[in-house]
């Protein structure tokens, strides 16, 4: 049985696959060079998206978050991302924003 | 002023904070006869600043001439100007820089920049259809100006494209003086019928004020103040504001379209000092008096206090007043193209700003005081600094040995090289209006339905106005009356942004003034008024001032969009000449600069040879006798029909004109008042004989033809020379030695 | 016949495709909004090219929920033929209407110019009147038209003969600098594999008109509505 | 003294500092809830730049890093970062990229 509804935080990182080839990540990796810095293998540039939302309880939490990065917040074709969900704080009265 | 003693006056640092001086503050209290609390202090900080205010300037603006048969809206009257095109239309324009913004944050204060002018034409009614963008950066050997110009270029490439406006011109200059206070001055052109022209007014008391668009936050809360003060980087860096150019697309179609409703009454964009502005000035233009209760106003932040909802700077909000009883109808439209909108107020009797939190009163101000805000003039007295260098002996210059290899150096140099790096990141073409795309003298866009076109231009040679403000600041409008004229189209009217340092020092003022007597010397003679601009001042950083830098925008008519003409040579055997016999000099010439480090001499203009070459070179045009026409300007004659070589992917074979001593002085100096034609040889009989006619000097210069540049002694492939100039201004924005 | 031009919010070459095609072609088209849930007696659907949401997250990726979406996959699922320009091939990727992704160009820049691209394939409604190796100059206005797709999605499309334009030069030769983005094989433009469902970089409707330097982006015009009208 | 150069792998979270308008996230949020997710209170997206560089050792290698954050994976601006190191692999000599 769930509680009274949490506001919960989640951090979703989403990186292009291994094999995908990253323009940005080979600009910014030039960029660091033509600034002098050394020992540059690799750049690879990705994307965070910060959700905070309200949600019963944490697996309810995951649920919907899962299926938002499912259904907008990722491309499975050429991107993979990884979920994590933050503990909640309480729901203060005065939050109504929601 | 002499100051009450017994009065209680805010700290330094309060006064400091809403830009105020002491004796303004003294004004403000003499005009209310009381303390103004910390709300009305902000507002009227907000609305004395220079930027709404126009505090320093104001007197200086109204020597220009704002009126004519096709001005239909003047300065100062709207947001924008308007002038008449013929067939019922009209353009609406204006130029506003964000000079400030871009030097801290440089993407997204030119994005915002561009936001800003393209919410001052559309608040007219009208749809924005050109940007343009006038930009200085400080030499590009240095890392931070190549920073600020890549991400300059940036945001006004992400915010254009985004908005689906075209971005078909301006200029890109290097100067050492701009390397702490970049310029990003951004033009836009739109197009209306006369009679959906829309006022800002809020007129009608009772009629509902609806804000739309982005909720408001803390952002740029003393942005108008921060372009006020000297040196923005020093304490400002909160002010940063993040643009939105999906919102603005919807904005802009949400109010095109929320006008055709007939509900709305007045439309007004809120830039500067956000809400306290845009009520301010509405309530003057309807002569009323409005009421805002700031607890109806969508916030993104918590706890914003009513002196920080009145002047938050949010981006992508409007003012919208309805007829009263039709807001739900105008609301509608807003909704549907998924705009939030808050009813915040109303138009009111009487001529008050009022504005409440709740029931509660935090400010009430008469609009007469905030919307007159204190002037400035001093004495006009020419500084020093102008006679140590206008002074230029020729003479002392050695004349470069290898012409053909100075010839290379100043087509790579970062102002002459090819922008095309540059507009290719911008959507030049969406729309489908550009028929004269970035890369000719004055871009040209078409007036679908219509047979007409228009050419849109900016232009500005800041050097010039340095070496001598009154004549900089007149060829600055000749030059861009000339780039438009060499489409064919007829100049009409011009829009303006002076770029200037602080007014307070005697020097800067000089400039100031004596560049606006120079542009109104040429707007009247060349019978384009001044129908908008925008002011910037305290344009410096802790070493220095920039140049005077007056951008002028301008405005040209084609009857016939298929008459237009191009830089471009067409074909071997065309015959190359020179339009106008005004002597070229190296007086505060880019080869000056570029070749032997000076920035030199007292560049000057005869404005009647500048008339006359004008209206040969469209009458030539307009008889479809020129298959050419290229404005000279920097890098004088050699580098001007190595551009129409260029642009035709023809060699050329010309002569020197034998009456000048030096080579370089012949191939590189620089003159008003030039232009370079090519026109088949069946039709040259004819270009001259309507030179002679026209009483203008035409000097037959030579062929187009082969694949070399043969320009009296200098000899290149035009390959060569094409790379040259290709990749000069690329090789500099990446921070690259140039190669070969 | 009848065209529908679909209007997303941040759409911005909507009015283009419809000056296009009803101005200039002179086919009766309607500018139809994204939440409109059916395109029925529509014989031409076209995704216009812009920043639809602004291509916020990823181009295309919003705009291919809208509720329009829907009537586009029965459109085409009924044989209709189905254009996406620029914005509108990429909402096409994200629908999974066509398959493989966008990524940024690789030189990482927006880029606005004119380009070639070649013929290939007759089998779709847009290049049915042309022949295969023919060379259109047409504009590009993108910062993500680096098309890429995994091994077997590239050779499915080879297979089945999908991909419909690449880049070239002007005498059709596939080289380097012929390439504005960097997609993978040049690829410039692709179909499904009926063929009905075609999407593209290039922008038609800035070459239809000779006033606008080029008219190569009629051919796609008036290969379809030969198709329609047959 | 350092020892042997080795690959460090760091993870660097560029995020919008808080107050900064995120127009992106809120056009991702308005875009959940039209897809029909309940209690979204708000989004912001930001960026990962994961770097791969070879260093004599772990301070460098996050001197390096810092650095390289300052002065171009960033905009202090507008921008803050969190920087994450990872245990370095050893450097194997087929390994040459550098
Ligand atoms: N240099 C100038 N020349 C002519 N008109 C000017 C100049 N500077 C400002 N104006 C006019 O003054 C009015 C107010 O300008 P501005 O404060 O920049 O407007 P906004 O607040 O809409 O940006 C406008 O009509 C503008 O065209
Ligand atoms: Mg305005």
């Amino acid at each position: 049985m769930s509680g009274l509804p949490q506001i919960y935080t989640a951090h979703v990182f989403v990186r292009l696959k291994p094999g995908v080839n990253d323009p940005q990540g080979a600009t910014v990796a030039d960029g660091l060079r033509d600034l002098g810095f050394d020992g540059i293998r690799d750049v690879r540039v990705g994307k965070i998206v910060d959700v905070e939302l309200v949600a019963p309880d944490a697996a309810t939490a995951r649920d919907r978050l899962q299926s938002m990065c499912e259904q907008l917040l990722t491309n499975p074709v050429i991107e993979e991302y990884e979920l994590e969900l933050i503990e909640p704080q309480p729901l203060k009265l005065s939050d109504t924003a929601w | 002023m002499t100051a009450p003693t017994d009065r209680a006056v805010p700290d330094d640092a309060t006064l400091r904070e809403v830009a105020l001086t002491r004796d303004e503050y003294h004004l403000a209290f003499d005009l209310l006869d009381r303390a103004p609390n910390a709300v009305e202090l902000g507002i009227i900080g907000g609305m004395w600043s220079e930027h709404c205010g126009y505090k320093h300037s104001r007197p200086l603006l109204r020597r220009f001439p704002g009126t004519g048969p096709r001005v239909l809206i003047g300065p100062g009257q709207e947001n924008a100007g308007a002038v008449d095109i013929g067939d019922g239309l009209a353009i609406v324009m204006k130029v506003e820089s964000h000079n400030h913004p871009s030097a801290v944050e440089p993407f997204q204060g030119a994005a915002t920049g561009v936001g800003g002018i393209l919410r001052d034409i559309f608040t007219m009614g009208a749809r924005p259809i050109a940007i343009l963008d006038s930009l200085r950066f400080g030499s590009l050997d240095d890392a931070r100006s190549r920073f600020l110009a890549n991400g300059v270029v940036g945001g006004i490439a992400w915010y254009g494209n985004c908005v689906g406006v075209p971005t078909v011109g301006g200029e890109i200059q290097v100067a050492p003086c701009y390397a702490g206070n970049p310029l990003v001055n951004a033009m836009c052109a739109g197009l209306i019928r006369h009679e959906d022209l829309t006022s800002a007014a809020a007129s009608g008391p009772g009629n509902p004020l609806i804000l739309v668009g982005t909720d408001t936050g803390r952002d740029g809360i003393h942005g108008a103040t921060f372009a006020s003060v000297e040196d923005p980087e020093a304490s400002h860096r909160g002010v940063v504001q993040v643009g939105n150019p999906f919102m603005e697309k919807l904005l802009l179609e949400a109010c095109l379209e929320a006008l055709t409703t007939g509900g709305v009454a007045g439309l007004q964009d809120l830039g500067a000092t956000g809400l306290t502005s845009a009520t301010i000035e509405a309530a003057e233009r309807g002569g009323c008096g409005v009421t805002i209760d700031v607890a109806r106003v969508s916030r993104r932040a918590d706890r914003m206090t009513p002196y920080e909802v009145m002047l938050s700077e949010s981006q992508e909000r409007m003012l919208v007043v309805a007829h009263a009883g039709r807001e739900d109808e105008v609301r509608a439209v807003f909704t549907k193209w998924g705009l939030h909108s808050d009813v915040i107020g109303h138009v009111a009797d009487g001529h008050d700003v009022r504005v409440t939190e709740g029931s509660v009163n935090v400010a009430q101000l008469p609009v007469s005081m905030l919307v007159d805000a204190p002037t400035y003039e001093f004495p006009v007295e020419r500084p020093a600094y102008l006679d140590d260098v206008q002074r230029l002996n020729v003479d002392e210059l050695p004349e470069p040995v290898d012409l053909s290899g100075t010839l290379l150096t100043m087509l790579a140099s970062p102002n002459i090289a090819s922008r095309r790096g540059v507009y290719r990141q911008y959507d030049h073409m969406v729309g489908t209006h550009t028929i004269g795309p970035p890369g000719g003298d004055a871009a040209v866009m078409r007036i679908k339905g219509t047979d007409r076109a228009v050419a849109l231009c900016t232009d500005g040679n800041a050097r010039h106005c340095y070496l001598d403000p009154f004549h900089g600041g007149a060829m600055a409008v000749a030059e861009a009356a000339r780039n438009v004229s060499c489409t064919g189209a007829t100049p009409l009217a011009i829009t303006n942004c002076l770029n200037f340092g602080s007014p307070e020092d005697p020097a800067v003022y000089y400039q100031l003034a004596r560049a606006i007597d120079g542009m109104t010397a040429a707007c009247e003679a060349l019978g384009t008024p001044v129908v908008s601009g925008n002011v910037s001042l305290y344009n410096e950083s802790s070493d220095q001032a920039i140049w005077p830098t007056p951008v002028v925008g301008m405005l040209g008519l084609l009857e016939r969009a298929d008459a237009s003409c191009g830089i471009g040579f067409g074909a071997e055997g065309e015959i190359v000449g020179l339009l106008g016999d005004a002597t070229p000099a190296l007086d505060g010439s880019e080869y000056l600069a570029v070749v032997h480090g000076q920035v030199a001499g007292a560049p000057t203009i005869d404005l009647d040879a500048e008339l006359a070459v004008q209206a040969l070179v469209r009458d030539l045009i307009e008889a479809r006798l020129l298959v050419s026409a290229h404005d000279c300007s920097d890098g004088g004659l050699a580098v001007a029909v190595a551009e129409s070589a260029f642009a035709g992917g023809i060699g050329v074979d010309l002569e020197l004109d034998s009456r000048q001593e030096r080579d370089d002085v012949a191939l590189f100096g620089e003159a008003p008042s030039r232009i370079a034609i090519s026109a088949t040889a069946a039709h040259w009989a004819a270009v001259e004989d309507r030179a002679a006619a026209a009483g203008v000097a035409v000097h037959k210069l030579g062929r187009v033809g082969g694949d070399r540049l043969r320009i009296g002694p200098i000899d290149v492939a035009l390959d060569e020379a094409h790379r040259a100039w290709d990749q000069g201004l690329n090789t500099a924005l990446a921070g690259r030695q140039p190669s070969g | 016949m009848r065209a529908a031009v679909i209007v997303f919010p941040g759409s911005n070459c909507d009015t283009d495709t419809h000056h296009a095609l009803s101005h200039v072609m002179g086919v009766p088209t309607d500018l139809v909004w994204h939440a409109t849930p059916s395109l029925d007696g529509y014989d031409l659907v076209v995704l216009p090219g812009g920043f639809s949401y602004g291509d916020y997250l990823r181009t295309g990726a919003m705009a291919a929920q809208a509720r329009v979406m829907r009537a586009v996959r029965e459109a085409a699922d009924r044989g209709v033929p189905v254009l996406g320009i620029c914005n509108g091939f990429q909402i096409l990727l994200e629908a999974g209407l066509l398959p493989g992704a966008m990524l940024p160009n690789a030189c990482v820049e927006f880029r606005c110019e004119w380009v070639h691209v070649r013929v290939e394939t007759r089998r779709t409604p847009f290049t049915e009147a042309t022949d295969v190796g023919r060379v259109l100059r047409m504009p590009i206005a993108h910062g993500e038209g680096n098309y890429v797709a995994d091994h077997e999605t590239l050779d499915a499309l080879h297979d089945n003969d999908q991909v419909v334009w690449r880049y070239s030069d002007a005498a059709g030769r596939r080289t380097a600098g012929a390439n504005p983005n960097g997609s993978v094989g040049d690829i410039a433009g692709i179909c499904n594999a009926r063929g009905n469902v075609v999407g593209l970089m290039p922008h038609p409707e800035r070459c239809s008109e000779t006033a606008l330097g080029g008219t190569d982006g009629r051919l796609l015009w008036e290969s379809v509505l030969a198709r329609v009208a047959a």
